[in-house]
């Protein structure tokens, strides 16, 4: 299946979930609660923050065709996202071109803010329409990074804590021991011998990640089964299961939800870093700053490349670390070491 | 001795400073020297709050906000910041309920007698040692020689609640502030505390404000009482004018409802409903709503203290007005 | 105590063991030696150069041992040669690792030690301020200036403090290392700035957190009704206290001093352990990065045991047996 | 052994055994016991309330678990309606579990918070199946909740948004749904406030009466005791002491540590005052308990027998008692204590 | 209270002590340097080996160049480059021997010695030097023809007689015979026996023979592969007990010695006082003077100054290279001064190039620049075995690959990359390199869009739609350079080739990958660079000789390009001197190229170098070789330049100072306030 397909049917598949969430989270009033409290406390960063999502929602979407007018043959038979379209070039008199040939070759390499509105880079894309793009890179590399390693945490952490035992070992020597290799080497090693792309970086943040979460799950599935809720589920009869389904991951949520935002936040300042050890996500905005890095350096400065990506790369982590700081206060302030 | 006053603490409200929720709400009390005051009542009624506020050691963000606290005349409200300090622990000494977390669990518990010492009088760490080690001896605790270099994790619940009173009493306090004393204890140190306390304030002849819920405590050791419902004294008296002769309706559901006092085989005479939270507190009288015998006046106007004996007060509509709520005993 | 520290250093082992057993699957199933013997040889190596290669690398054994030949396969020789140090050579130039890391670890710790006490020195004190003045101003913009900080890319801070402070305003050199130690100073300036204020943020948070959960308990409470002061509080009971949350943090950080810092290290010129790894991942030299890996590791589990240990001295409440 | 009640007991317990391995070290290897339950023998007929008393620590709470295998038992047998429940696979477990039910010390840690009331309660019927559909397990929640004087409407809401009293009236109603005969109380009134608890106790001797529950009641307040119990077994150190009527216990304990135990609880009667001595020094630790008679290290009236025997429980009319002093004809303790009684 | 004072007094001095230290300075050297003759540069990595037969990057070769001394060199000024005797006391006499093949005789300086070192010892205790003999050049060329060391020039030695034929028997004995493999290799060689072509006559004379004409061999005699090389210091340095491997401890006779040598911070060359021109002053040898003669622009720039001409070298006693691996912190600290020369970094090249000359603000610093264009083409390649892109799709892919070629526009391209450093390629050979026409101008490689659309329909892709997939026609990029800075230059490419309506992909793997794709042939585009040797034609011919591909024999010809005419005329260019047939041969070969298009020849770089003031004789070098001991400085005038450039501005550090005071106090004194 093309690319984009599989792009298209993942995000109907989050807005649907997400909007399932939604509906299921307003309705029940713990949940709604807690939103309401966010809403009210951390106003302006949700807002920050679901434009960037808005901003990777606009990009994720695309289609081939419709893009007739266009000068660019390849691009007319190319998927092209909703952001795409609505920076191509049939309006550069307005805008600005990210594909325009006249400009690349008339000289638009760097130019100043002006009618590009934060300029363009060294092969004159322009860099409103990249740090844009980034948007939907990032939430990429943490949502996907987070959707797999969060499960995993979750599956290992809640049957080690729960069944204890062989299992508990068996978790607990596999966590040690991915737990002791230092972390961004073990990153480096692993996206070296699995090949460069979107899907092993993830895989590679993923497999580092997911223990810090897995000794939390545990940690607190082993408080939980002690619990006299629990005990009172086994004496009416519950299975295990049903009991680990109804009583104890539920009353994990809450540290899925802390546990996910504070990684997103980790996880995208990682891939920065292996930008620029050349193994991160082509359009990133680790791979824009280093890509601006050296321009700094120019006389005049270049200065307008390397803040776009710094800000819009700061912008979503500012967010999200306040948003998860209120969403730790307001679920669970007793877990605010286990968090870190 | 000491005398609170109209003493007011609140804690802001959901919407914020605007909207302050008082937990104590204008409580009176008063200590005399050599006597053990108890003041009762349920949980959530605001008597630990009432005792921080007298040791000026609310929690933040509550405050107090109006009354005075008079030490022998000196309103403590008004001390400064190391004034106070001194008097903390030095004039008025307090112990928790909870013996398990109230001692600092990195230090030797004799370390943390001789820093009570030490903070208040400026002697020798061998001469507070030396104290630290008749204060062991006088408040029961066996070997204390050796108690002195221990942990308190090393210690039981019954003997770190005597090294909390040793470090209490290691001043010689005119007041001791109990706070739930013995909640946490069992029965059999429960009792081996209660003496202790006993003793200790009639050998040393202090005054001692012990906050409880438990009527039989209040019965074994208190030479007044006085009852608090949410944030409100409602009734005070001797001991034995408040247990045996209540004129409260609250205290006389608080007692009849101890399945101590019951014959078995009857069913216990219960109050209705709980104590409203604070910040739900109904206008007029507190206990309006759970009163079984309240009438139209209840719910509209605070009722004032009145005498109903020498020494006896009790807050109650029905009592002002010469009925007696409740005739027995 | 002893017992305890034998049962833990077996357990250590044990882990060890899972580590090497990892880096093997990781670094001798799921790569050819064919492809780092081109790279380090070049292109146009005939095949017998390779193989010889392959030969002095110890690449060319069968990498399971069987029933006939227990000892001599990658997998035995793998876990021979990283349990008795003997880490041979390097993939890419053939140097000794024993050698390399031995030249690179003096220049890590010259930054690494200095990073530590510095980020230790300057985090802890403005964490009791921030906490000692909790739900005033400046405890607010405490906190917000921590997350500022925190939400900021490293690499940012590198650039911008090359830029502005390097070239700028001159004060340091932007770069490179001495082994002077008069002249050392003036080049690990600048890194250990940087390396202070990128981590400033997350650990004034973290020890505040830590401070703040401290000053709420019971005994905080006890210390202040005996007429303790707020500034001995803080001292004598909230950081004693905090002290045992912290170890874990910072005994856990001092075997990773001997590994250098990746970044600083290889942006400011410093020839640590830290840029020999920069180096083994550019020039795909997978034996030198097997030994990091393996040597963090191990410095990893040797800090556990260390905290654990550590636990016992700082706090009273945990006896090791 | 113990007498005749035997046969009419829905409960009887024979030896029970429930010890806590101490592990420690790379292999666990067991290290050491914590006796928390040691030998008891206890019988509850149908449809009266039998208290266990004792200090924390003593082991009752594992007792009762232990009782709806909720620990793992180590040895002894629990009969329940002629069936030994030790015997039974956990598939064959699940009918009796439906005929015993606990509740708990603390309402709150005892209902899942992220679970409404009307699925808390409904949790049982459905792994016993009662009730076909949802609906009509809904409906049996508002006659539960009625039942337990709350109102139904408030069946959608959390734990968190009730007070203690009535979450332990969830907690009730909850044990309920599956009709069981038996319900284990673990302290079910001791987090409670006095005006409070005299409402829960009430409601289960109405519930008593009406369904003929048999309640075995844990708990360390004698005065709840003296009320509500038919009889008493008061525990020390994971074994029962004393046991018998709660008249008889409470007017003339045999035991010395039941005497300590009555006389050291303060009395609230404004006429009296207690002045007995205190019984002197601590609970000694249940992984490792002292030789002989457990109580020998606090008793008054230790002799040198006591220090190296351990007695075992003598049958006195109706009661049953472990000490060397309490022979049928000696009931040598009985000078001592019931100070309590005296002003 | 009395006790406390002393102790605020050692915390003052502390802090003061900590400030000296610290002491806001920028100079990355001690102090008691500034004074010294000492050449400051730097390297990024470190060179893989300094084994002279094996070392091959440039970065090598500024070392290895400096300590091995050669039998022939380069004149320093002359251009074109011309051969100079080096340890050689002329240059060699060649004649035909009775065979038909043509034979060098060099002859060896009597008296020359190698540095000291410890390795000597091998041939008698105590002995810290000896001479240099034509044996050990016999011996450095053994060891190219030994397959064991892995030489990267093997194969044009294998013009000389009986080279490979050497090579052979060493394999065969040593797979014969492991014994003999174990031997120490001075004694394999001996017993193997010498090249036949390789002949010591003496101890100074040493005959080269031809099995086949190659007149660029001498070329190769100025290069550190055939650098005299002792016996000793191959068989001490081998890596055991302790002992340096000769990867890492050079032994020559050059003009410098490496004495320190750390491979992730620094390296120091000193002079060397065993050198001939140091020994030997009254041999006013060519190598050990500096020049007489040389161009025009010599004399403008003041390299013929009298005062220098005919100096004993080398002038500078110490270079010291420290380890840059980015190019900005090494500009600005050129900008500093603590660095002596420097190229031009594209971020600052509007800074420091205005209108193609020194911007005004360098000049005021001093600066000079000296330009040369690089005797080096870059391109971009296709795999011609490729289905859709090479030979096999036939002249449809010619077409193709006309088009794309159309399209690439290597000026902008160097303007964006390179500020413009680099003269646009018209075919593969550089300028100053034999048959390099300045009037020639490659029709294929002319902008225009037009054309290659029509191209692209003749190819039967119009708009670039592949009929077959009725898409945009995809190809393949690909390149083991994962680094963000490098894709940017890929897409300008991907860029270019999509107004043409093909979508190329970039491929970024990493090294391993990409060698797999490279094994398996299923590349389709490349970008490559190619720095000749030796500044003849023919090293950059033969990268497309059939014999070389890489699909054949692992060779530089990645391209696989094979046609059967250009190899005819390769092999008949190769043995010719230049002159006007071999000129024509030479226009033909890239007639055929021009048309075939199995490259798109991007540009030759061209090379700003700047230098300070202070330093002097500098003239940039193309060919591989270190110009290390004709260069000069002045340490004085340097050290008081530096210090005038590097005032620390400080007063951001006290205001930022104030500032915190001033928001921390007020909060402070509140608070206090507060809580009284």
């Amino acid at each position: 299946m093309e690319s984009w397909v599989v792009s298209n049917v993942v995000v109907a598949l989050i807005v649907v979930g997400v909007a399932g969430l939604a509906w299921f989270g307003l309705r029940d009033r713990m949940w709604s609660q807690a939103l309401g409290e966010l809403w009210c406390r951390r106003r302006y960063s949700v807002l920050v923050i679901a434009f960037y999502v808005a901003v990777a929602l606009l990009d994720s979407i695309s289609w081939v065709g419709g893009m007739e007018a266009q000068s660019d043959t390849v691009a007319r038979y190319k998927a092209q996202s909703i952001l795409d379209r609505l920076f191509a070039d049939t309006r550069e008199r307005s805008y600005s071109a990210p594909f325009a040939d006249r400009e690349f070759y008339g000289g638009a390499a760097l130019q100043r803010p002006g009618s590009h509105v934060l300029g363009t880079d060294i092969i004159g894309r322009d860099v409103f329409y990249l740090s844009l793009k980034g948007a939907r890179v990032a939430l990429l590399i943490g949502g996907l990074t987070s959707l797999i390693a969060i499960p995993l945490a979750l599956l290992f952490g809640v049957s080690a804590g729960y069944f204890g035992g062989r299992t508990d070992d068996l978790v607990f020597f596999v966590m040690s021991t991915l737990a002791s290799m230092p972390g961004l080497l073990l990153l480096i090693a692993l996206i070296m011998v699995m090949g460069k792309s979107t899907l092993a970086v993830c895989l590679a943040l993923a497999v580092t990640s997911w223990v810090g979460f897995c000794r939390v799950s545990r940690g607190e599935t082993l408080k939980l089964r002690e619990l006299e809720y629990v005990c009172a589920a086994r004496a009416l009869g519950v299975s295990e299961l049903r009991i680990i389904f109804r009583h104890v991951l539920p009353n994990l949520m809450h540290l899925v939800i802390i546990t996910g935002v504070l990684m997103f936040s980790g996880l995208v300042l990682s891939e920065v870093v292996l930008s620029w050890l050349g193994i991160g996500v082509d359009g990133s905005w680790g791979q824009m700053i280093d890509q601006a890095r050296n321009e700094l350096s120019r006389e005049p400065i270049i200065w307008w490349n390397i803040s776009a990506a710094g800000s819009a790369l700061f912008g979503v982590i500012l967010a999200v670390n306040f948003v998860g700081d209120a969403v730790r206060d307001i679920l669970d302030p007793q877990t605010l070491r286990q968090g870190e | 001795m000491l005398e609170v006053a109209g003493l007011t603490t609140s804690f802001p409200g959901e919407s914020g400073e605007a909207a302050r929720i008082p937990v104590v709400d204008g409580s009176d009390l008063e200590i005399a020297g050599g006597e053990v005051l108890a003041l009762v009542g349920e949980s959530g009624c605001g008597k630990s709050m009432t005792a921080l506020s007298i040791m000026r050691l609310v929690p933040k963000p509550g405050r107090i906000v109006s009354g005075s606290v008079r030490l022998e005349g000196r309103d403590l409200l008004e001390f400064s910041v190391s004034a106070m300090r001194q008097v903390r622990g030095g004039e008025i000494s307090m112990i928790f309920q909870e013996p398990m977390t109230s001692l600092n669990p990195v230090t030797r518990v004799g370390d943390q007698v001789v820093e009570a010492i030490r903070l208040h009088e400026p002697v020798s760490r061998s001469a507070a040692l030396e104290r630290c080690l008749e204060l062991f001896v006088q408040v029961g605790i066996p070997d204390p020689q050796a108690r002195l270099r221990a942990f308190p994790h090393e210690l039981s619940g019954g003997l770190k609640q005597r090294v909390m009173i040793a470090m209490a009493l290691s001043t010689r306090p005119s007041i001791l502030i109990a706070d739930e004393p013995t909640t946490a204890l069992d029965v059999t140190i429960q009792a081996q505390i209660i003496r202790l306390l006993r003793d200790l304030q009639r050998e040393l002849g202090m005054s001692i404000l012990l906050i409880t819920h438990d009527l039989a405590i209040v019965n074994e050791m208190a030479d007044r009482v006085a009852v608090m419902y949410a944030g409100r004294i409602v009734e005070s008296g001797s001991r034995l004018d408040v247990l045996a002769r209540p004129r409260h309706p609250y205290t006389q559901g608080l007692l009849r409802s101890m399945p101590a006092l019951a014959p078995p085989d009857e069913r216990l005479p219960e109050i209705p409903g709980v104590v409203p939270p604070p910040g739900q507190w109904p206008d007029g009288c507190r206990f309006a709503t759970r009163c079984s015998i309240q009438v139209e006046e209840c719910r509209r106007c605070v009722p004032e203290m009145v005498a109903v004996a020498d020494g006896h007060l009790a807050g109650c509509h029905l009592v002002e007005t010469g009925q007696e709520p409740g005739g027995e005993a | 105590m002893l017992a305890y520290v034998i049962r833990r250093l077996a357990y250590g082992v044990v882990v060890v063991f899972g580590v090497l057993l990892f880096l093997f699957l990781l670094f001798f199933m799921m790569t050819n030696p064919d492809d780092v013997a081109r790279k380090a040889l070049g292109e146009r190596v005939p095949p017998e150069v390779i193989e010889q290669w392959k030969v002095n690398h110890g690449y060319d054994k069968p990498l399971f041992p069987s029933s006939s030949n227990l000892t001599d396969n990658m997998l035995f020789e793998h876990y021979r040669r990283m349990l008795t140090f003997d880490f041979g050579r390097s993939d890419a130039d053939d140097t000794l690792i024993m050698t390399r890391i031995r030249e690179g670890m003096g220049p890590s710790l010259a930054l690494t030690v200095p990073l530590f006490i510095l980020s230790l020195g300057v985090a802890i004190p403005f964490a009791l301020l921030v906490a000692f003045f909790r739900e005033t101003y400046i405890d607010r913009t405490g906190v917000v200036l921590s997350v500022l900080a925190m939400s900021v890319s490293i690499l940012l801070y590198i650039i911008g403090a090359q830029y502005l402070i390097g070239k700028l305003l001159r004060w340091f050199p932007i770069s490179g290392f001495d082994f002077d130690p008069q002249l050392v100073v003036r080049f690990l300036a600048l890194p250990l700035l940087v390396g202070v204020m990128s981590g400033i943020g997350g650990n004034v948070r973290f020890y505040r957190t830590v401070f703040l959960e401290e000053s709420n308990r019971d005994y905080v409470r006890t210390a202040r009704a005996k007429g303790c002061g707020e500034a001995r509080l803080m001292s004598h009971h909230v950081f004693r206290n905090s002290l045992i949350p912290l170890l874990t943090q910072v005994v856990l950080a001092i075997p990773f001093l001997f590994t250098g810092s990746l970044l600083l290290e290889s942006f400011f010129g410093i020839p640590g352990l830290g840029a020999i790894t920069v180096d083994a991942i550019n020039g795909n030299d997978f034996s030198t990065l097997r030994t990091m890996v393996y040597i963090g590791s191990l410095l990893f589990i040797i800090g556990q045991i260390l905290t654990d240990l550590s636990y016992g001295l700082v706090d009273p409440r945990v006896r090791l047996e | 052994m113990n007498s005749g009640s035997r046969d009419s007991a829905l409960l009887s317990v024979e030896g029970l055994r429930t010890w806590f391995p101490i592990r420690q070290g790379l292999f666990r290897r067991t290290v050491g016991w914590v006796q928390a339950v040691t030998d008891i023998d206890l019988d509850v007929p149908a449809g009266t309330t039998v208290a266990l008393v004792g200090e924390s620590g003593c082991g009752k709470t594992t007792a009762g678990r232990s009782i709806l295998r909720l620990e793992q038992v180590q040895a002894g047998r629990i009969v329940f309606d002629g069936v030994d429940l030790c015997a039974l696979s956990p598939a064959e477990l699940l009918p009796y579990r439906r005929q015993m039910q606990i509740v708990f010390q603390d309402p709150m840690a005892s209902l899942n918070p992220r679970m409404r009331i009307r699925d808390t309660i409904a949790e049982g019927m459905r792994s016993f199946g009662i009730g076909a559909t949802n609906a009509e397990r809904t409906q049996r929640v508002a006659h539960l909740l009625e039942r337990v004087q709350l109102d139904p409407m408030q069946m959608w809401r959390y734990p968190h948004e009730f007070s203690g009293g009535q979450r332990q009236r969830i907690c009730i109603a909850r044990a309920l749904a599956v009709d069981p005969r038996l319900i284990v109380c673990d302290e079910a009134v001791s987090a409670l406030d006095v005006s409070i608890q005299a409402q829960i106790l009430n409601l289960l001797a109405d519930l008593q009466d009406e369904l003929g529950l048999a309640y075995l009641f844990i708990t360390h307040d004698l005065g709840v005791v003296r009320y509500l119990a038919d009889r008493v077994a008061v525990m020390y150190l994971g074994q029962i002491v004393e046991s018998g009527p709660t008249e008889q216990i409470f007017s003339s304990p045999q035991h010395p540590y039941t005497q300590a135990l009555l006389a050291a609880v303060p009395s609230a009667d404004p006429g009296r005052r207690s002045g007995a001595p205190p019984v002197s020094g601590d609970v000694p630790s249940p992984s490792s308990p002292p030789p002989g008679c457990r109580f020998h290290t606090r008793c008054p009236h230790v002799t040198e027998r006591c220090r190296r025997e351990m007695p075992q429980p003598v049958s006195l009319d109706d009661r049953v008692i472990r000490c060397f002093l309490a022979s049928p004809g000696g009931g040598a303790a009985e000078g001592a204590g019931q100070g309590g009684e005296n002003p | 209270m009395s006790s406390r004072w002393p102790a605020t007094r050692r915390h003052r001095l502390a802090w003061m002590l900590v400030v000296a230290c610290l002491a806001c300075t920028n100079n990355p050297y001690p102090s008691s340097d500034s004074e010294k003759k000492i050449l400051y540069t730097s390297f990024g990595d470190a060179p893989r080996t300094l084994d002279p037969a094996v070392a091959y990057t440039t970065s090598a070769h500024v070392i290895t160049g400096a300590v091995y001394d050669t039998l022939l060199e380069y004149h320093y000024l002359k251009r074109p480059y011309e051969l100079i005797p080096g340890l050689a006391s002329d240059l060699p006499r060649s004649y035909r021997s009775e065979d038909g093949g043509i034979v060098y005789r060099f002859e060896l300086r009597q008296g020359v010695l190698y540095q000291d070192d410890p390795c000597f010892e091998l041939g008698g205790a105590g002995r810290q030097s000896r001479e240099v003999l034509m044996a050990d050049v016999a011996f450095a060329l053994m060891r190219i023809a030994d397959p064991d060391v892995n030489s990267p020039v093997a194969e044009p030695f294998s013009n000389v007689a009986g080279f490979q034929d050497f090579t052979a028997r060493l394999s065969e004995r040593r797979e014969a015979d492991a014994d003999f493999a174990r031997r120490p290799v001075r004694q394999q060689y001996a017993e193997v026996g010498p090249i036949d072509g390789v002949r010591v006559d003496g101890e100074h004379v040493l005959e080269i023979a031809l099995a086949s004409a190659y007149p660029q061999i001498l070329y190769w005699f100025a290069m550190p592969f055939t650098a005299p090389l002792p016996w000793e210091a191959v068989e001490y340095y081998d890596g055991r007990q302790g002992r340096d491997r000769l990867a890492d401890h050079p032994v020559g006779a050059g003009p410098y010695v490496l004495a320190e040598y750390n491979k992730q911070s620094r390296f120091v060359l000193e002079a060397n006082a065993n050198w001939y021109g140091a020994l030997h002053p009254e041999w006013r040898a060519p190598g050990a003077v500096y020049p007489f003669e040389g161009e025009e622009r010599d004399r403008q720039a003041g390299r013929l100054d009298p005062a220098v001409v005919g100096r004993p070298l080398p002038f500078i006693e110490r270079v010291e290279f420290r380890r840059e691996k980015e190019s900005i912190p090494y500009f600005n600290k050129f900008l500093q001064g603590y660095y002596d020369a420097s190229g031009v970094i594209k971020e600052s090249f509007e800074r420091v190039i205005h209108e193609g000359g020194l911007s005004e603000e360098m000049r005021a610093l001093g600066i000079s620049l000296e330009k040369t264009v690089q005797p080096s083409v870059y391109y971009i390649g296709f795999n011609m075995d490729d289905e859709t892109i090479g030979t096999p799709a036939g002249e449809r892919a010619r077409l193709l690959r006309q088009a794309m070629s159309m399209v690439i526009d290597a000026r902008e391209y160097a303007r964006l990359f390179m500020n413009g450093r680099g003269v646009p390629a018209q075919s593969l050979l550089p300028p100053g390199i034999f048959g390099y026409d300045e009037a020639y101008e490659n029709p294929n490689r002319r902008i225009d869009l037009e054309r290659a659309r029509q191209l692209m329909e003749e190819a039967g892709y119009p708009n670039g739609i592949d009929p077959k997939t009725q898409r945009p026609l995809r190809l393949t990029f690909d390149t083991p350079d994962t680094q963000a800075q490098a894709r940017l230059r890929f897409e300008f490419f991907t860029r270019s080739w999509r107004q043409i309506g093909i979508d190329v992909e970039i491929s970024a793997t990493n090294y391993n990958q990409f060698q797999e794709k490279v094994r398996n042939g299923s590349y389709q585009i490349f970008m490559w660079g190619w720095v000749a040797d030796y500044p003849d034609p023919e090293n950059f011919l033969f990268l497309l000789w059939s014999e070389m591909a890489r699909s054949k024999s692992g060779g530089p010809n990645t391209a696989n390009f094979s046609d059967t005419r250009f190899d005819e005329l390769y092999l008949s260019m190769k043995g010719r001197e230049n002159g006007p047939q071999r000129l024509a041969e030479i226009r033909e070969m890239l007639k055929i190229l021009e048309r075939q298009r199995p490259w798109i020849e991007l540009f030759h770089p061209e090379d700003y170098a700047l230098y300070h003031g202070w330093l002097t004789n500098v003239k940039p070098f193309g060919m591989s070789f270190s110009t290390t001991k004709y260069r000069d400085l002045d340490a004085t005038k340097r050290a008081s330049l530096r210090a005038d450039w590097n005032e620390p501005v400080l007063w951001p550090l006290y205001a930022v100072t104030l500032l915190s005071l001033a928001v921390l106090v007020p909060g402070i004194i509140t608070f206090m306030r507060e809580r009284q």
